[in-house]
């Protein structure tokens, strides 16, 4: 789906990395992985279009990114470090701003999936941070969007959470979907792993 | 999910709406903020009618710009701190259009709830009665440019770890014209002179930002949250 | 790491000043604050000579404390996120005493730059000569009470989410006798009356404020962070 | 070192725990356990003298918690999930606030135990969420006091960084010192766990 080819990135002067190239295809859950501060995020950052300043080329289903904003940004979900929700609001009011054509009953079912079920209308502000996050990830099971991209999704999850966000991706990748996620702790899955930091493609 | 753009601008001024209605800060600030300075006024410059009367049209202009200053930093400071800026910038939405929804929120929730106290603000002062209405009509279209022309130095500094009243250094040159032609307003009404004229530009004023902001502030927060 | 008590405090004391001097907006903010409006005075309700000059003890009394206030909600509210407000309420050492330390910070990068600010801004509303010592003096006392008596509002409100200007509707009976004597003081000398009663006035409030505030602050941070 | 007897707590009118009653001993490491929202935080901010209020009873080394505050808060290490790191201030200037009496080639040493190597005088807010932590747990290597209360001291952490963490408190318990940690994510030590929301100690 998603094609980088010779990408690169500095930061305060720094090179974080360069000469990054490979493709994120269909089916595919790609693990990006790296010691702390080698620049994950940042490539995130690049290829969901957040920080649009790189060097080299992103090509999206074969066009460069850059002409074909709108599709890519259709077939994208992205879930950052900090992922968008509203500690004012309840869960199903940020559950619904991100996806607002699901209607009650997907909405809670998707809660009730990552254990939130009762947790609906409390304010975000009285969740736990494993909660909060549950709370932005629920996002994945109305997603229609093939191409997600996640930051260290599985921070602060338990178990059971984790659990049901591994098969949440597997089904998606299944389905013909594509997931690019970065994590500490090892995934469960079959996944290809990049490496950040010696720039290499580790084999699933 | 694939939306269209006037829902997807929907959604963003329901979601800031909704935000703002909830957080007391974001709409009691400004208006306690207002109420404060008026009310010291007399206790601090002395209780002489005359005098508060003299000021009494300049001193709401620039307290009213005040209040909207200090409430800049957190048009998208939120936003920022909690990844939803990520969001609107990955949206397939054009940004200035969203934007144009929050800074809708904005002034609703600041420059017309300060417009709609200027009257008795203007009692405590004792303004002479034919200052009220150019006051209120000066504030509503004025306090309008305030928040557009305020949202692109909001967008400039959300970055910064430390906001603050820098963002009062960079749009100053702009908020300045704003606050002459608006005080003047009212002033030259409680003199009995003509103010129409100053009402109009203050129309062309708000007229350009409303075109033009939109668009600044989105490059400016494209700019913000790169780096 | 057991350490005595006057080296906690200094460690304290050596923490909260660089951290002071290095966050621009803490030291930088209130001064903006106080010139921008100090500036805008003119620009708002005329260049009159004799107008400013009647207000300007008056005004820069209201806007030295306006400043301050606006100042007092980060006096503990970075320790508040960062958790180094957790790290001194289970120090060995008294909390008091920490307190202290943070306050007397905040009276060296807000209070004190105000005061030595003052005399350029009487000067830019034509205060009359006799009103500058005075007014120096008053602001000096007067701005180390408001950072005592305001940190205690700044423990109280540092745990809700939206603390903004709740504090002020907290404290501002205890500041309005501060602006008055303060305000006075100058506004009798450029009078020609004696003004010296109300800066022993002004020294007691001071007084009063340092025995007490410390331990009202402490009390108010354990309740804070309680729940 | 610190017995919990027949502790309680409330929170927003809900009880997250009742009757726990543990003793943390000499040589000790306790995992405490238990899904999100069920109230580990609230636990450590407790046992440490954060919060005060409480049912039940608190004892350091067999005298009530309130009569010995001194001499217990000279004992203890917390870092909690916000560990006290000024991100204005470098690593050192963080690390020597806490520990005044070390001095240049410790704090170094200390650092550079946890891979900080090099970032020693860079100002916080430059690094990583794992940086940061590992700023914060730094401390560790250089705290006399006996009692350590971590929460989530593993979280962000690369694998390089946990290994030298699981070492370091498996030194400190093997000194007679005790450690009480939370962590999702299974730990790498022979510890005691206590399950949180069924209440259950769980032998090692």
């Amino acid at each position: 789906m998603l094609a980088l080819k010779d990408l690169s990135c500095e930061r305060d002067n720094r090179l974080l990395f360069e000469g990054l190239s490979v493709t994120f295809g269909a089916g595919d859950i790609w693990h990006i992985d790296g010691p702390n501060g080698v620049g994950k995020t940042s490539l995130l950052r690049q290829i969901t279009g957040v920080s649009r300043y790189h060097g080299g080329e992103l090509r999206w289903r074969g066009r460069d990114v850059a002409e074909c904003r709108y599709e890519f940004a259709q077939s994208l979900v992205y879930i950052g470090h900090t992922p968008g929700i509203k500690k004012a609001l309840s869960a199903r009011e940020n559950l619904h701003h991100y996806c607002p054509a699901a209607d009650t009953s997907a909405l809670e079912g998707a809660l009730a999936e990552l254990g939130l079920y009762g947790f609906e209308d409390v304010p975000c502000f009285r969740l736990s941070a494993g909660q909060l996050r549950r709370v932005a990830l629920a996002r994945l099971a109305l997603a229609s969007e093939p191409f997600w991209v996640l930051d260290e999704p599985f921070t602060a999850l338990d178990v059971h959470a984790i659990a049901a966000l591994e098969q949440r991706l597997s089904a998606h990748a299944a389905r013909g979907g594509c997931v690019v996620l970065t994590s500490h702790q090892p995934v469960n899955l079959p996944v290809q792993r990049l490496a950040l930091g010696d720039y290499s493609v580790v084999p699933a | 999910m694939s939306v269209g753009l006037a829902q997807a601008m929907g959604l963003q001024f329901t979601q800031d709406w909704k935000l703002a209605v909830r957080s007391r800060s974001d709409w009691a600030n400004p208006m306690i903020f207002f109420v404060l300075v008026i009310t010291l006024l007399p206790l601090g410059i002395g209780p002489e009618v005359k005098q508060l009367a003299a000021i009494a049209p300049g001193m709401i202009w620039i307290v009213a710009l005040l209040a909207t200053l200090l409430s800049l930093d957190a048009m998208f400071r939120s936003d920022w701190d909690d990844g939803s800026l990520e969001q609107m910038l990955i949206s397939p939405h054009p940004l200035p259009m969203l934007v144009l929804s929050k800074i809708a929120v904005h002034w609703l929730v600041t420059g017309l709830p300060l417009t709609l106290l200027s009257p008795l603000l203007g009692l405590m002062l004792s303004l002479p009665e034919a200052g009220y209405l150019p006051l209120i009509v000066s504030l509503f279209i004025g306090s309008a440019c305030l928040s557009f022309i305020g949202a692109i130095g909001a967008a400039l500094t959300v970055a910064l770890r430390q906001g603050g009243l820098l963002i009062s250094l960079i749009i100053m040159p702009f908020y300045v014209p704003v606050l002459i032609f608006g005080a003047s307003a009212a002033m030259r009404a409680v003199q009995g002179f003509e103010y129409h004229g100053l009402l109009v530009m203050l129309g062309g004023f708000l007229a350009l930002a409303v075109a033009g902001a939109p668009f600044a502030v989105a490059a400016a927060l494209r700019i913000s949250s790169e780096g």
